[in-house]
């Protein structure tokens, strides 16, 4: 079946369309259908991810047109463990979305979902630089759809914040993409490298130029300091299960810059070796900062799970930016952590707030509620998840990332900022448990129920992630040795340059 | 000889964009705007025809219908604005 | 394999009392004293083994990569560690059944307290240092709980959260400490480590490591200055003070400098940092102890001031040191934990824990005072109990340590600590069991029943026979674990009551005369000590706390302004740097490609263009007029794409632009049309030079790039093979259905997406505050009265067709000349965006025979579809196949695969522009206050004659 | 003069007009800028495959001079993708005023409410 | 290529330019905006259609195949150039009667003359008051 | 039957020619096509042209168009001559009402394009009850004179043609 790589991208698609088509039928069909797509794009991730597990790089010629020519889609180890985690991630979101009801809350949310799963699973997939950009769009004016839904005055501000942002973020995109083929003459991001290796020195710098900034786009997309602002205020007033969902999004930048760099600008590229990590670990080290510190004075959980996401995904910067196979290893271990780490809060987040109306997400004391001891070991889960505490795998995964860049020069700096920043994290989580949880337990009465009704049913997504969290603890040793087979074929882009463009190509 | 008359045509029609431009610019009022840029647009249409001549091809000549079209829209839909407001209602 | 067993078991036996809520208390006792006394019985089973061989140990991979393996190692000093965590955790099990409550959630105290057990353990059997570390947080956490049970109460959310953060937060140093270790050793291996003691020792890191380890293990076994918190987390339900404090958590610190004694002491450093820590906390703790008067927090500043013995004590790095230490940790357990257990009675009986109020108490409760007074004494370290042993040996080790280069200053010291030892020690039991009754408590004190005393009772039996019998009950477990932590066979040792006249001896006897006259002369240095500037920890550290909320909200809201223009402003500087720093990495030439030269047609456009431009920045408070410039902007961009031979753009260009000039007249309608201003001039200033720099630094790249000659570009594949391979000659169009049909498929979507998130925006806009503001919406234009004139409903009348029949066209030969599924779609639009302004919303709305969500999903479909047909042949996606089909009569026709694609295209197009237009028009309607008119024309003289006026 | 030199300039006053329209405080100059920035990234990206004069991309058996096809389509798909995203941020903007009762974008709208709530 | 055609091309197509000059220098140079609008007629009918003509001619003289797209854009032009016209001058009319733009000229206020005693022009006068009505009442679609 | 088939022959008929000029040839498969379009769009647009005129399809609108096509020519000349020669005071501008003898909007819309096609006359607006035309001239000596001349010029092949 060497065409099952289209289906993550041509899946979710016709299921949108199906559900747009049959969204005036009964409620259930739309969530039926989502669901069901989501599980056969788990299933197709699976069997993805079984195939490329053995490091085999399978290249899909779309249209059949040769390499650099067509576009092709490109399935590696990295790609596969994208694409099997934004299946799982959205299969639990999904459901959470359904039983939380929050589909219902407004139009279109069934083929927004799976068309932003479309665009997230093409730029995981696609090995072509303009076609990354598609998709790129693709799940952003997704994402703006998703995170409009529901609406409300504060989402709306955010909304035109976000949006602003990310079509300047497209604009200078574009600008990269446009002086790399002029410069280059390809689109192909293997073409691409092969061909920056022979540059001229007087196209180098435009290439440079280039090379800096698409880094930029996709540090936008990862909130990397200090083009994060955009962040917090977006994710504080999304949908929770939306911006359950959206923690995969800076994931998305994460794994761009990973891709971009190490295939394009990597060891090969001459002058340009590895110039966009230069800037990236100062920044990234500021990120887990300002983000950390974002989350002690937050006033909701949604804004505190924002600002802990940022400083996760500066945390899983500070190990890409090292550019260093071992500390790639650790950071693709640490990555699906932090992207489970940052849903299970907002979902954990909008149990309670919906158990609460009449308080919502803030961090204040409020009445008793149902489910609040189920509850509070979940957040205490997701807080330990989050702040990398053991036995959740952020503690594993903070343990490989301090492990890895032991001999780097800035050791002591990452050191410094990642266990820093841990205990900030802790104070601020900790404050916020004893508030929602402990103080609460004494007001008398218990609190309204949401308007729709709340089930213990609710718990069991939230549940699913931390199931998932456990098994990365156990299931630590295989996994790690399998971040580091992916690392190792990241460092290694003859093995992709050729998949693509034939044996013999490359150097 | 064709040449020579293209030649001029262009001048003329550059200059005649150039003064559109200025009504464009200078107004006063808001009609006078709008029909400065419908000028414009049946300038440019002129230019289009004149260049497709120039080249000896008739590639161009979609473009020229088109912006008929849309040139009366734009217009009126300016147009509309300034009486209503709503231009759909 | 029991090893592993063992060390599950308490998370086990958490997990299974977490989940019997609904059990009676007995009943979760049970389970719970079950469980551990299973634990205690698998370890001890390993005892013989253990004294027998020095270690047992089991060994399970788990992340190589890391380093990290589910190593357990249990030698005599984490047996020793293990029977006291097991044990003492046992009684505290018992003794919980019968101190909690009814109202409390006893199911909820036991899981938490067996997490905390299963996490000690853990410190106790790792074999592996990382493995530590995971327990050694858990330990944290789980006490994070244990503290904070009574969540009713401020003090111990306070205390718990203050545990954690201490605790926690040195924790994190160990960590970076740890890690460092395992690195200059070469493993995270237990063992591995030990035995490369002079390796780290020699090693450049070794302080910066030994800093760390003793942060973590000096927060945790609360040595000053990190020893606030241990009074603060007395907030605790009893019988967890009774086993944090004596047997476990606070041990965990003290444990961890006698596991990695071997690779760590015998430095001066080490003696340093560790003997001066443990002495000052010794001192401080004991004096401070003498001055408070709630039971709890004298045991806890005695607590603190012992575990600085015991610091003091791993910190001389002497054998016989480390073998005195962990004697005393052995004693120290057994009566703190008797004494917190005594304690609780005390305040579960009377009902005040206050020393001031008590007194008098032997007569009441004599069960209770006999424990009490016999484990204070061994807190005393009076003879024959066997704190004094311990102590004799402590005084022993200290009389013969120079510290400063002072012979006499540590004895002194350790004297003095010892003196203040036997002072509070005593006042525990004069103050609350001997002399008159001072005040009344509020309940009336009586014995209570076994359940409560029984558990201290054994203790204090401990307590006793380890000072009577010593050797017998302790010597080889102490000499083995004393083994274990000094790495080689440990010193001759005699644990007896009776050294002989040694200054041990003296010192001890001076410290019990001095305690007993500081008891004697008690009232007046009380007052002194209360007149004394010092101090309090708990008000700093909230402080400390308050200060870096307020800090971080400061910084967080001084970043975080939730102006876009700042945002925006920032990501255009970084944008501008990136470029620059990309250029200065490479390095830059000027190219050499030849430019083309400008006709004066190009300047003059260029002129207009840049006109414009300007006028729509001096105009941008005057929207509409601005709009009308953004429009000649669009004209010549247009022009320019025409005369550059791009005829695909221009017509795309033309098309978009009307339906973007459409909608923001459309918005603009209610929107306000001239606002005030905003920014200062300054302000404006500072963005001008952004954009002015922004804009030269885009403009270069694009200079610097046409005047070089194209990189054999891959688009020459795409000439050569478009028609031959795509069947089409127009080969941007080729390339859009073909090469990169599947880029088109991805921008198919995002138009659909685009129109679909409009529809949901603006379903909602007619309901809430937003419906509110429009039907309070005045219009702010005088309009005419005149809704759909005359002239231009005729002609959209017959433009309609014309311009489908363009659209049509212009789709069909797209494949071979400019034009394509997507500026047909926009025609098609436009011609009937045409009958939305001539006639009316709801007119053309009930004559339009669109569905357009359906036109989307459709587009989608189809254009997949075709896409997905080629896979029918075996061929991948979006592979295109094309043919001439002749047809009898007609002749001959092109049919390409490519074609229906565009025909997906196509529709989407015209069903995401009608949807977000229409929507768009149909919100205004919710502001018009006119009635809605049925005529297409206002004006119409057929209907006139009908009805004359 | 050359004509590579106006359209750089084309694209330079187009993006700095851009960015000084985006650093306004109200929405509606906002969409305005991104308007702005589009054109210019549409001419950039154009501008990439070099200027040619009169050599559509109509492919024709024997002919070597021909405009660069890939930026133009390139530039289509990009004309599409920002014209979607543009009627999402107007709609957007418009749907916020009308919710919120302002079109202000530069953050003093929102920042005094929020100042006592903390 | 005869001469006669070339004569004949040449002759149209700098006829439409002269005209479309003209026509734009009338916009810069009448008065006020209804005289303006006749300039701009003008440029659309003669200048356009005269370089359209031109071309037509042109084509099929220089040897390339005849195109009648030339009469298409002409069609276009001739059905929406004066509804254009029409548009802008109810748009003006509008706009003065209202005292709307800042100077007033073409006596639109004054001088305009009346259709007849029981109407008005439908720019300011409809012959069916719209009366108010509930407007939260919009029918869904 | 054919009333749905063919709403509107006219359009039918003009539509087809249309295509016949975009396509540059005469081909029986661009015809079929033609005849195609010509049937499937009218239906599609049929809904918007709720009353067809009726038409007289002859001699009249040929005439009717020659006489235009004069007229637009020789007042170009005229205007150009007005524009490039006449100074602004002597203008003669003023504004033109012209009583209506047609009764169908799209004749009404016909004359007035023909009277703005036409330079130095503008039809700018038409009166609520469709009976009279504004017109606005660049420069008329006699008014009555000038709407006599569009009335019989005008009007009268119109009315012949929209019967």
């Amino acid at each position: 079946m060497t065409h099952l790589i289209v289906a993550p991208i041509v899946l979710p698609a016709i299921i949108a369309a199906l559900s747009l088509l049959f969204r005036r039928r009964r409620r259930w069909l739309g969530a039926a259908i989502g669901l069901a797509g989501c599980g056969a794009l788990l299933l197709v991730a699976l069997a993805l991810f079984a195939r490329a597990y053995d490091g085999a790089i399978s290249v899909y010629a779309l249209g059949k047109w040769p390499a650099p020519f067509g576009i092709v889609l490109v399935l590696d180890r990295l790609s596969a463990l994208m694409l099997l985690l934004t299946s799982v991630l959205a299969m639990i979101v999904l459901c959470h979305a359904v039983i939380t009801g929050l589909d219902r809350k407004g139009w279109h949310f069934h083929p927004l979902f799976q068309f932003l799963l479309v665009g997230l699973d093409g730029a995981f997939l696609t090995g072509d630089l303009f076609n990354l950009f598609v998709f790129f769009e693709v799940l952003l004016i997704a994402s703006y759809g998703l995170m409009l839904h529901g609406q409300g005055a504060s989402r709306l501000k955010a909304g035109i914040q976000y949006i602003v942002i990310n079509l300047v973020g497209s604009t200078l995109f574009l600008i990269g993409i446009g002086v790399l083929y002029g410069v280059t003459g390809t689109l192909n991001m293997a073409d691409m490298a092969l061909r920056i290796a022979k540059l001229t020195p007087g196209d180098q710098g435009l290439a440079g130029a280039g090379a800096l900034l698409l880094t930029l786009v996709f540090a936008l997309k990862a909130a990397l300091l200090p083009l994060h602002l955009w962040l917090p205020r977006t994710y504080a007033s999304t949908a929770p299960a939306v911006a359950a969902l959206f923690a995969i999004m800076t994931k998305i930048g994460v794994y761009s810059l990973i891709r971009v760099t190490s295939l394009i600008f990597g060891a090969g590229a001459g002058t340009l070796a590895w110039l966009p990590a230069r800037w990236m670990l100062p920044a990234s080290l500021l990120t887990v900062m300002v983000g950390f510190i974002g989350l002690l004075p937050a006033r909701g959980l949604r804004e505190q799970a924002a600002f802990g996401l940022v400083g996760s995904t500066g945390t899983l910067l500070v190990a890409v930016s090292l550019f260093e196979p071992r500390a790639m290893a650790a950071a693709l271990y640490y990555l699906p952590h932090t992207t489970l780490a940052g849903a299970l809060l907002f979902l954990v987040g909008d149990l309670i707030a919906r158990r609460r109306p009449d308080y919502g997400d803030a961090i204040t004391v409020g009445p008793r509620f149902a489910n609040i001891e189920v509850i509070s070991v979940l957040y205490m889960l997701a807080a330990i998840a989050l702040a990398g505490m053991p036995p959740l795998s952020g503690f594993i995964g903070k343990l490989l990332i301090l492990d890895a860049v032991e001999a780097h020069p800035a050791a002591g700096w990452i050191w410094a900022m990642v266990l820093g920043t841990t205990l900030i994290a802790i104070i601020g989580l900790a404050r916020t448990g004893s508030t929602l949880f402990w103080k609460s337990s004494i007001c008398g009465e218990a609190a309204r129920p949401a308007p729709g009704g709340v089930t213990s049913k609710e718990l069991l997504p939230s549940i699913a992630l931390i199931i998932l969290m456990v098994a990365l603890v156990v299931g630590a040793g295989p996994i790690t040795v399998f971040c580091d087979m992916v690392s190792a074929q990241l460092f290694a882009p003859q093995g992709y340059v050729e998949a693509v463009l034939g044996k013999g190509v490359a150097r | 000889m064709i040449g020579y008359a293209l030649a001029i045509a262009f001048a003329c029609v550059a200059v005649a964009l150039l003064l559109a431009l200025f009504r464009l610019l200078a107004g006063p009022t808001r009609g006078d705007r709008i029909l400065a840029l419908d000028t414009m647009v049946i300038n440019a249409i002129a230019l289009i025809v004149l260049f497709g001549i120039h080249q000896t091809s008739s590639t161009y000549f979609e473009a020229a219908l088109l912006l008929a079209m849309v040139g009366f829209v734009g217009t009126v839909a300016y147009c509309k604005f300034l009486l209503r407001g709503d231009i759909v209602e | 394999m029991s090893l592993f067993l063992l060390f599950l078991l308490p998370f086990l036996g958490a997990i299974l009392v977490g989940f019997m809520p609904h059990a009676s208390r007995t009943t979760q006792a049970a389970a719970a004293g079950a469980i551990a006394s299973a634990a205690l019985v698998l370890l001890l089973v390993q005892a013989p083994a253990v004294i027998a061989d020095g270690r047992v140990s089991a060994r399970m991979d788990w992340i190589p990569i890391l380093g990290l393996s589910a190593s357990l190692y249990l030698d005599a000093l984490g047996l020793l560690f293990a029977v006291l965590i097991l044990g003492i955790g046992l009684l505290v099990i018992i003794y919980a059944r019968f101190y909690l409550k009814a109202s409390d959630p006893m199911g909820r105290f036991y899981a938490f307290l067996l997490l905390f057990q299963g996490a000690m353990l853990g410190i106790a059997l790792a074999g592996n240092v990382l493995l530590l570390l995971i327990f050694w947080e858990l330990t944290s956490l789980s006490s994070f709980l244990l503290i904070g049970f009574w969540r009713d109460r401020a003090e111990a959310r306070q205390g718990a959260r203050m545990a954690l953060a201490v605790t926690g937060g040195g924790g994190l140093a160990l960590i970076a400490g740890l890690i460092l270790l395992g690195r200059i050793a070469g493993t995270y291996e237990l063992d591995g480590i030990l035995r490369s003691g002079a390796l780290i020792q020699a090693s450049p890191h070794y302080p910066l490591a030994l800093v760390l380890i003793l942060l973590g293990s000096f927060t945790k076994s609360a040595q000053f200055p990190f020893h606030f918190w241990l009074p603060h987390a007395m907030a605790a339900p009893t019988p967890v003070s009774a086993y944090l404090h004596s047997a476990t958590m606070v041990k965990a610190g003290v444990f961890l400098l006698a596991r990695l004694w071997p690779a760590l002491a015998g430095t001066d450093l080490w003696f340093h940092l560790v003997a001066t820590t443990g002495l000052v906390t010794m001192l401080l703790g004991a004096a401070t102890t003498l001055f408070k008067h709630d039971l709890k927090a004298i045991l806890a500043y005695s607590t603190v001031s012992q575990l600085g013995l015991l610091t003091m004590l791993f910190g001389l790095g002497t054998p016989m040191a480390a073998v005195a230490g962990l004697f005393h940790l052995l004693n120290h357990a057994l009566f703190k934990a008797a004494l917190f257990m005594n304690a609780g009675i005390v305040d579960h009986e009377t009902g005040t824990r206050d020393a001031r109020l008590l007194g008098g108490l032997a007569t009441l409760m004599p069960i209770t005072a006999t424990l009490g007074l016999l484990a204070s004494a061994s807190m005393a370290g009076l003879p024959p109990l066997g704190g004094f042993l311990s102590k004799e040996m402590m005084l022993e080790e200290a009389a013969h340590t120079r510290l400063a280069g002072i012979d006499w200053l540590v004895p002194l010291l350790a004297t003095i600590a010892a003196t203040l030892s036997v002072a509070y020690s005593l006042r525990y039991a004069v103050h609350v069991y001997l002399g008159r009754r001072r005040a009344q408590t509020p309940l009336a004190p009586h014995d209570p029943p076994v359940g409560l005393w029984g558990p201290p009772a054994l203790l204090v039996a401990g307590a006793v026979a380890i000072g009577l019998f010593p050797m017998a009950l302790a010597g080889g477990l102490i000499r083995g674990a004393a083994g274990a932590v000094i790495g080689a066979a440990p010193p001759p040792l005699a644990l007896k009551l009776w050294h002989g006249f040694t200054p041990s001896l003296g010192m001890s006897g001076i410290a019990i005369l001095f305690g007993a006259l500081i008891l004697a002369g008690y009232a007046p240095l009380l007052r002194l000590w209360d007149r004394l500037p010092l101090p309090v920890a708990k008000t700093l550290f909230d402080h400390g706390v308050t200060a870096l909320v307020e800090t971080s909200r400061r910084i967080t809201l001084a970043i975080h302004n939730a102006s876009l223009q700042r945002y925006l402003g920032i990501l255009f500087l970084s944008a501008i740097a990136a470029g620059t720093a990309g250029l200065m990495a490479g390095g830059y030439v000027p190219g050499e490609r030849p430019t083309l030269p400008a006709s004066p047609v190009a300047i003059v456009a260029w002129a207009a263009l840049i006109a414009a431009t300007f006028a729509v920045i001096r105009a941008q408070r005057h929207r509409y007029v601005a709009l009308i410039f953004i429009s000649v902007i669009g004209l010549v961009v247009s022009l320019g794409f025409i005369y550059l031979s791009a005829p695909d753009l221009a017509l795309t260009q033309i098309s978009v632009e009307i339906v973007t000039i459409l909608l923001l007249l459309l918005a603009l309608n209610l929107l306000p049309k001239r606002p005030l201003r905003l920014s200062s001039t300054p302000l404006r200033l500072r963005d001008g030079a952004l954009g002015v720099i922004g804009g030269c630094g885009a403009g270069f790249l694009a200079w610097a790039v046409m005047t070089r000659a194209p990189n054999d570009p891959i688009s020459a594949y795409h000439w050569t093979n478009s028609y031959s391979g795509g069947g089409g000659t127009n080969v941007v169009n080729v390339t859009l259905v073909d090469f990169r049909a599947f880029d088109t498929f991805g921008e198919i979507i995002v138009l659909g997406i685009a129109a679909l998130a409009i529809f949901s925006l603006l379903q909602t806009a007619t309901r809430g505050a937003s419906g509110r503001r429009l039907l309070q919406w005045i219009p702010d234009l005088v309009r005419s009265p005149e809704r759909h004139p005359m002239m231009f409903v005729v002609a959209t009348r017959l433009l309609l067709p014309l311009a489908m029949l363009v659209g049509v066209y212009i789709f069909l030969r797209g494949h071979n000349l400019p034009g394509g599924g997507f500026i047909a779609g926009l025609v098609i639009s436009i011609a009937i965006l045409m009958q939305y302004m001539a006639s009316g919303f709801d007119w053309t709305d009930q004559r339009r025979q669109l569905d357009e969500h359906a036109m989307i999903a459709c587009g989608v479909l189809v254009a997949a579809a075709t896409g997905l047909g080629a896979l029918l042949f075996g061929r991948p996606l979006f592979t295109s196949a094309f043919g001439h089909l002749d047809l009898p009569v007609i002749g001959s026709f092109e049919l390409a695969s490519a074609m229906a694609f565009d025909v997906g295209v196509a529709v989407t197009v015209v069903g995401a522009v009608m949807l977000a237009l229409a929507e768009l028009s149909h919100i205004a309607q919710r502001a018009e206050k006119d009635a809605r008119s049925e005529h297409a024309m206002d004006v119409d003289p057929a209907r006139q004659q009908e009805t004359p006026a | 003069m050359s004509l590579e030199f106006l359209v750089a300039s084309t694209i330079g006053v187009l993006t700095a007009a851009g960015i000084y329209l985006c650093l306004r405080g109200r929405t509606f100059p906002v969409v305005l800028g991104l308007a702005m920035l589009s054109y210019a990234i549409n001419v950039f990206l154009f501008a990439m495959g070099r200027l040619v004069v009169d050599r559509p991309p109509i492919y024709e058996k024997g002919l070597a001079d021909y405009a660069d096809p890939l930026p133009q389509a390139l530039v289509l798909t990009a004309i599409v993708i920002s014209f979607g995203m543009t009627a999402l941020v107007v709609v957007l903007s418009l749907r916020t005023y009308l919710e919120t009762g302002t079109d202000q974008v530069d953050g003093i709208a929102d920042r005094q409410p929020e100042d006592g709530g903390a | 290529m005869s001469s006669v055609a070339e004569l004949a091309i040449s002759l149209l197509i700098l006829l439409g330019g002269a005209f479309a000059l003209i026509g734009s220098w009338g916009l810069v140079r009448l008065p006020s905006l209804m005289t303006r609008l006749h300039g701009a007629t003008k440029a659309t009918t003669l200048g356009v259609g005269g370089c359209l003509i031109g071309s037509m001619i042109y084509f099929p003289a220089s040897g390339a195949s005849w195109t009648a797209h030339e009469l298409l854009v002409t069609l276009f032009l001739f059905i929406t150039a004066p509804v254009s016209a029409n548009m802008i001058a109810k748009a003006h009319l509008h706009r003065q009667r209202c005292r709307l733009d800042a100077d007033a000229a073409d006596g639109i206020k004054e001088e305009l003359p009346e259709p007849s005693a029981d109407t008005g022009w439908a720019t300011f006068w409809t012959p069916e008051p719209a009366e108010k009505q509930d407007s939260s009442a919009i029918p869904r679609r | 039957m054919l009333r749905k088939l063919f709403p509107h022959p006219g359009l039918t008929v003009l539509l087809i020619a249309v295509w016949l000029l975009m396509l540059n040839s005469l081909s029986i498969g661009g015809l079929v096509v033609a005849v195609l379009l010509g049937t499937v769009i009218p239906i599609f647009s049929a809904p918007f042209w709720p009353d067809r005129p009726r038409l007289h399809f002859g001699w009249p609108i040929v005439e009717y168009l020659l006489v235009v096509i004069g007229d637009i020519v020789a007042a170009n000349f005229h205007v150009a001559r007005i524009i490039l020669f006449r100074r602004n005071r002597d203008l003669r501008s003023r504004w033109l009402v012209i009583p209506l003898d047609l009764r169908s909007a799209e004749a009404i819309t016909a004359l007035a394009g023909t009277i703005s096609l036409t330079p130095g006359t503008v039809s700018s607006d038409v009166s609520a009850d469709g009976r009279f035309l504004l017109v606005h001239a660049l420069d008329v000596g006699d008014e009555a004179a000038e709407v006599a001349r569009i009335k019989e010029r005008y009007e009268a092949r119109l009315q012949r043609i929209f019967r």
